[in-house]
């Protein structure tokens, strides 16, 4: 006798943005398995119509607060692509550094906030402050670090307003980097710290894996760990792919069940993420970073989305001993205060970043005035929901009879390694209730 | 800290005063008596203070009890915002911080000795004035003729209405009153104040004329006085403005070049004529 | 007191010495700008720069400041900023500024945080090498001064001549071991310096002298310039805010998460401000946006100066005009418009 | 006296605000002293009918949430407008400059526009369909402000926030105004309360926080001429976070 189990998340907790589970089987008879997002659709691409190219990373930043910095460096770089714009190496790198302070905050924010509760069988880190102190003091001050961090480059910590097409309204002081890199060497125990606690609790991620292709930035010239430059490429594929040719990537599609965009290029699916990152580049970490990933046996080839989680916490340990050295590096350059002006040019074209919870599209066209005539975004969420679907499809009849508790349980887990944006993916979506 | 600067007091810091008696007068009104914690408390009627309510901030308010009265000094308090609101919450035993008092534009208490006295009051502008009324009658030989009017918006806006009815009892003082918007309670006179100034019985010419009320009532009030030649050197207004520091400093009670709250808040007319923004 | 004279490399030399041992402020360049701002290197000093972007004011008198802290029933405790500093590169007309700011905190009822504040203070003014776009000091007879610093440095080519004027002025010039007496001929030049600034400094000229300024104005209430400057106002304090005598100020409580313990503190407030007259039950003394701007110019050319003896509460730095963005604030350009109007006596 | 109960509700927006709430760090802690969070999507799974606060973030841009929101409000003491989004609409009024909504939702869905669960209204701030007691303003809202209007609420004090523009702001923390550098910075018709935030790293002020109450459109006409810009410069600005508001530019 099979069981009989009823799963309705409404508005699973605990992730940015409204999306809902439903799974119904009948004595052991799987009817439904679905992930749905019944988010509020916002329309982006219709608002920056008409929009000038210089209030385009104002806009689209606001699709979502935890990768807001992403979605400006996204929009920006296809700004500057579409006109032409060069951005000197200073620009870039300091940017870079705004980027690493995003993934830093979001990644933080997901395993300690967010995951951590799981790991320690708890509805919120509210109660978990009694339960793990110490953990949870760690992790406050890793969030600090990283809004601090981004307070100073991106001038907020969340919406960023130093950037502008061509480069940067402001850049820090000397002394401000220096500080921000004592801090970043003061803080990497603590990181590795937080990783052991993980550790400790890591027997009760799920034991689950699925064959995947995972897709990402490479970039080859230097070869880098990358967030930022690059080509995308994948797990199932040699070369790389150019950004403007991100459609062929993306190979967005309509499926019945859902009127969500879904992706996919060799499968019927594919994830993007910190563990799509670690596939493709894991050789490029830093070494603190591989330690830590040794630590948890996560190795290239690991198609376990609950590793998610895991590969973020690597992340945070690159790039925090990454912008250590970057810092370096910019001070003995020695910073300049550079003026950037830029006149618009009609043109069209995308730019393209990872954010924390994967790769991300933007792609935009302006007319002569620079006024924005269309736009096109792809967000990493959007590139997930299908393969959140097919690994809901495989891993519900393996755990069916741990019963109804546990599949909610296990099915709110791995959309929470996801670490689903969907506030971010339904900028252009929107689900029907299923009741 | 410097020699010169810790030999000063701090102008800005309260000392703390116990509530020795609360009691509400109405919806919006309450009434306070208050005990400084240390020392004596002098003050001539006139004159304000500045309440602290720990948190919320700091609001003028007027001593409305007379220095002839013993036993700490009288608030009454309109309940308008932050400050008031949180004064309204305070009871018997409370703390909070005082500083005062504070004005040297006070009531003429010398010049009008031997003179007619008479106080036109409006709503709440009662309150101050009642400082100065309780004077006159604890000294009550020293002034002439004493003439107290009194317009109240609604009838259950009426304050100290006792004190109102036992002034109205004496024969040597004039009391009149009256509502804008009465109801079958009221019995008297209706409408507003300057009603009341023909039906004063005392010679207006030589007297000293005393007016505090809310701002729109200042113009109807000496227009009326106009015509029947009152000197303007003989009415004193009390007027409001908002305050943050009570000391001069802050520049937001100004009046073209006038402090209200060191040359104020009783000014003499005839002074106001160098100050446009008075009225 | 001593006049001396030190050659440029020196005086960094001894600035340089002077950080090591004090809490130097002193004006450095910020963007294409200036302001002042802690001295950490000598190197970054700028004794030649036009205008600051914000007055030394806030020296004194901070944007916003703790007056005291408190404990709900229990009491309030005063809170002074009490560390001596020292201050470099005060131009002469905000001198003249913070005299007047003296007068004003000290007059009356005494304001000892200003005055802790001020008294803490070691000045190094240091007359105008480069006049700035705006500055009509000579206008206001401010190019120069000659009170309230405590040093006074004149740059007169390749050295500085600096005239110690207190007793902390010569303790801290004392540490300038490689001064001499200022010879005949540096004095001379310092003189140069001193007859070209009250000339030089004039790209705004006042058609009177600044004296008549409280007559002028006693006849122009009823002006129609302050409608017609007040209509394209932001009401936005700009003015008021760069403004080295303007020294409104709001007060505000603010409770600690104990809700028991809490500060008080003041902070910048601006006469053009909307709200700024306003009471509980929304009355407004100055409504119209006119009546602030009249109240702007009427309080630097009559009302302070009826307060401290004369002098006019606008010593000619020029920074509203060019912080005003509509371009209406301008004092000069509203005397002159009404020295026009109304004329001379 | 029982502690405050508040709960935190998100309608369409980019949740950034809430994400504040979490970056008060320790200071969260400190919040939680003070009142009990019994309900928040984001952070928490515990969920509940029962609350004194409710602090909604986000802009109604759907029926259901326009009765979702009224529920909310019946059942709080007091209603925060937490956020851009919930005080002015924010950003997601853009869609309301286009006449006719059709338009937007063809622009996103293409042919499949017309399906009926894609419904949407034009975008509402929350005033617009409840009674608010509080703003928070920004986009994102401001930690430092929102834990002060938090304690006044806890301690039935009305906060102050400023009737003031940024210039104001961005004079005392000494900028040098980015007009000057040739930017359409919304400071003088904006309200404060930000410290100014954006002008001070080189950004202009693009409005979050909404006008002031009596903004002197005319005399930015006037600035615009000055600087030698076309009215579109200014008007295209102050759209961002400004569409369909009062004060509006003409000609
Ligand atoms: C000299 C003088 C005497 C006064 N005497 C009395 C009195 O006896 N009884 C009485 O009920 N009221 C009196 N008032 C008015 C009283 O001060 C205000 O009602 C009170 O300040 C409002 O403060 P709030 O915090 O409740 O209101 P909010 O609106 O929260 O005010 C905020 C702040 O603005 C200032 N402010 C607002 N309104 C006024 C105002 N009308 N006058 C001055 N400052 C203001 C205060 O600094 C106040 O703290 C007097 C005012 C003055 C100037
Ligand atoms: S009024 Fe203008 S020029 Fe005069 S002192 Fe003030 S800021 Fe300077
Ligand atoms: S006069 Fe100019 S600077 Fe002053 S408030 Fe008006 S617009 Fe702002
Ligand atoms: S930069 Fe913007 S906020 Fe700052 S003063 Fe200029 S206009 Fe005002």
């Amino acid at each position: 006798m099979g069981k009989t189990v009823n799963v309705n998340v409404h508005h699973i907790t605990r992730v940015e943005g409204h999306g809902n589970i439903v799974v119904n089987a009948t004595d052991g008879k799987i009817e439904k398995v679905e992930w749905q997002v019944p988010e509020a659709p916002r329309f982006f691409e219709a608002m920056v119509r008409g929009r000038s190219y210089e209030d385009i990373q104002t806009i689209v930043s606001r699709i979502c607060g935890i990768c807001s910095i992403t979605h400006s460096l996204a929009s920006t770089k296809a700004v500057e692509n579409a006109m032409g714009f060069e951005v000197s190496e200073q620009s870039d790198e300091i940017r870079i550094l705004m980027h690493y302070s995003e993934q830093m905050q979001s990644h933080i924010l997901h395993v300690g906030y967010l995951v951590a509760p799981d790991l320690f069988g708890m509805p919120s880190v509210v109660p978990l402050v009694a339960k793990a102190p110490d953990a949870v003091k760690a992790i406050i001050r890793m969030h600090r670090l990283a809004n601090e961090w981004s307070d100073l480059i991106a001038g907020r910590t969340t919406h960023p307003v130093t950037l502008k097409p061509g480069g940067l309204t402001k850049i820090p002081t000397a002394k401000e980097l220096r500080g921000l890199q004592d801090r970043l060497k003061e803080n990497l125990p603590v990181l590795k710290a937080i990783a052991e606690v993980v550790l400790s609790v890591a027997d009760n991620l799920p034991d689950f894996t699925r064959e995947t292709e995972y897709i990402s930035l490479k970039q080859d010239d230097p070869r880098t760990y990358t967030f930022y430059h690059g080509e995308i490429a994948s797990t199932d594929y040699d070369g790389t792919v150019a950004i403007n040719d991100w459609k062929t990537v993306a190979n967005e599609y309509v499926v019945d069940q859902s009127t969500a965009k879904w992706t996919k290029w060799h499968r019927d699916s594919y994830a993007v993420g910190a563990l799509a990152r670690f596939n493709n580049n894991a050789e490029l970490l830093s070494p603190t970073a591989k330690a830590v990933a040794k630590m948890f046996g996560l190795e290239k080839g690991n198609c376990s989305p609950f590793m998610n989680n895991v590969a973020q916490l690597v992340e945070c340990v690159h790039v925090v001993e990454t912008s250590i050295e970057m810092i370096d590096k910019l001070l003995t350059k020695g910073l300049k205060d550079e003026k950037v002006k830029v006149s618009p040019k009609a043109g069209k074209a995308g730019g393209c970043v990872e954010a924390p919870r994967g790769i991300l599209f933007h792609e935009y066209e302006f007319d002569r005035k620079g006024n924005c005539v269309g736009a096109d975004i792809c967000i990493p969420t959007n590139q997930n929901h299908a393969n959140i679907q097919k690994d809901f499809e495989k891993m519900v009849p393996e755990i069916l009879d741990e019963g109804e508790d546990a599949v909610r349980q296990k099915l709110e887990m791995l959309v929470r390694s996801y670490d689903p944006c969907i506030s971010c993916s339904t900028h252009m979506l929107d689900v029907e209730f299923v009741k | 800290m410097c020699q010169c600067c810790a030999e000063k007091k701090d102008i800005y810091l309260p000392e703390l005063a116990t509530v020795m008696d609360a009691k509400a007068m109405n919806v919006t009104e309450r009434y306070l008596r208050l005990a400084m914690d240390d020392g004596p408390f002098d003050f001539v009627p006139g004159q304000f203070v500045e309440v602290s309510v720990a948190g919320i901030g700091e609001a003028p308010i007027t001593i409305s009890s007379s220095p002839t009265q013993n036993g700490g000094f009288e608030l009454v308090v309109r309940k308008v915002g932050n400050v008031t609101k949180a004064i309204h919450n305070l009871n018997k035993g409370d703390k909070l911080g005082i500083r005062g008092p504070l004005g040297d534009g006070m009531y003429p208490v010398d010049e009008a000795k031997g003179k007619n006295v008479v106080f036109i009051c409006g709503g709440i502008g009662l309150v101050p004035q009642r400082s100065f009324v309780n004077y006159v009658l604890d000294n009550r030989d020293d002034y002439g003729e004493v003439t107290i009017l009194q317009g109240t918006k609604e009838y259950d806006q009426r304050l100290f209405t006792d004190e109102v009815a036992a002034w109205d009892k004496r024969d040597d003082v004039q009391m009149l009153e009256t509502i804008d918007l009465p109801d079958k309670r009221w019995k008297s006179n209706v409408g507003v104040v300057t009603k009341l100034i023909p039906m004063i019985k005392s010679e207006l010419k030589s007297a000293v004329v005393l007016v505090c009320g809310p701002p729109v009532m200042y113009k109807f009030v000496l227009m009326s006085l106009e015509e029947h030649e009152v000197p303007h050197e003989n009415i004193f207004l009390n007027l409001e403005r908002k305050m943050k520091c009570g000391v001069g400093k802050c520049g937001h009670c100004q009046i073209n070049s006038t402090y209200t709250c060191m040359d104020g808040p009783v000014f003499r007319y005839s002074d106001l004529a160098t100050m446009p923004e008075a009225i | 007191m001593s006049v001396k004279k030190i050659a440029k490399k020196d005086f960094v030399e001894f600035v340089e010495t002077l950080i090591r041992k004090e809490r130097v402020f002193g004006v450095q360049a910020k963007g294409d700008r200036f302001d002042f701002a802690p001295l950490e290197s000598a190197q970054d000093l700028r004794l030649d720069y036009d205008v600051t972007l914000q007055p030394p004011k806030k020296f004194f008198q901070p944007p916003a400041e703790v007056l005291m802290t408190f404990e709900v029933g229990g009491g309030y405790q005063s809170q002074y900023d009490d560390e001596p500093f020292v201050l470099l590169g005060v131009h002469p007309y905000d001198m003249v500024a913070i005299n007047q700011m003296d007068e004003l905190f000290s007059q009356d009822n005494y304001d000892t945080h200003y005055m802790t504040r001020r008294n803490n203070a070691t000045i190094v003014a240091c007359d105008v090498a480069k006049p700035s776009e705006n500055v009509f000091a000579s206008s206001m007879g401010t190019a120069v001064v000659k009170s309230g610093y405590d040093v006074l440095l004149t740059d007169i080519g390749d050295s500085y001549v600096c005239e110690a004027a207190t007793e902390k002025g010569e303790k801290l010039m004392a540490a300038a071991k490689k001064a001499v007496p200022a010879d005949d001929a540096a004095l001379k030049s310092r003189e140069a310096v001193w007859a070209k600034n009250k000339k030089g400094l004039n790209r705004h000229e006042l058609k009177c002298d600044p004296a008549y300024l409280p007559k002028l104005l006693a006849k122009a209430y009823k002006h129609p310039v302050w409608e017609e400057r007040a209509k394209t106002c932001f009401s936005c304090g700009s003015c008021n805010q760069v403004c080295p005598t303007c020294y409104c100020f709001n007060v505000q409580d603010d409770v600690n998460w104990d809700m028991k313990t809490g500060k008080r503190e003041r902070a910048w407030d601006g006469c053009l401000l909307d709200g700024f007259t306003k009471v509980a039950g929304e009355h407004e003394f100055r409504k119209q946006r006119a009546d602030r701007f009249r109240h702007r110019i009427y309080r630097k050319g009559m009302y302070v100066p009826e307060k401290i003896g004369g002098q006019i509460a606008c010593v000619g730095c020029g920074r509203c005009v060019a912080a005003c963005l509509p371009d209406i604030a301008n004092p000069v350009a509203v005397y002159n418009r009404l020295i026009d109007d109304l004329g001379i006596g | 006296m029982s502690k405050p109960k508040i709960a935190i509700f998100d309608f369409a927006c980019c949740e950034g605000c809430q994400l504040q709430i979490v970056n008060l760090e320790e200071e969260l802690l400190d919040l939680l002293g003070g009142a009990d969070v019994v309900e928040w999507r984001e952070a928490m799974s515990e969920k509940c009918d029962e609350y004194d606060i409710a602090i909604i973030e986000g802009s109604i841009t759907r029926l259901e949430d326009e009765e979702r929101l009224k529920l909310i409000r019946s059942r709080a003491k007091i209603l925060i407008a937490l956020g851009a989004c919930a005080t002015i609409g924010g950003i997601n009024k853009l869609k309301n400059n286009f006449d006719d909504l059709d338009e937007v939702k063809k622009c996103v869905y293409g042919k499949d526009a017309n399906k009926p669960h894609l419904a949407t209204q034009p975008t509402k701030a929350v005033d617009e369909v409840v009674q608010v007691d509080a703003y928070v303003h920004g986009c994102p809202i401001d930690r430092k402000e929102f834990t002060y209007i938090m304690r006044c609420l806890l301690m039935g004090k009305e906060p102050e926030i400023p009737e003031y523009p940024v210039c104001v702001e961005c004079k005392a923390k000494g900028n040098p105004c980015l007009w000057e550098y040739g930017q359409v910075c919304l400071g003088p018709i904006i309200r404060a309360g930000c410290g100014a935030r954006c002008p001070s790293n080189g950004f202009r002020c693009f409005g979050c926080r909404g006008y002031i109450d009596n903004p002197n459109v005319d005399a930015a006409k006037d600035v615009i001429d000055k600087f030698g810009l076309n009215i579109d410069d200014l008007k295209t600005k102050m759209v961002l976070f400004g569409s369909r508001q009062e004060p509006t530019i003409h000609g």
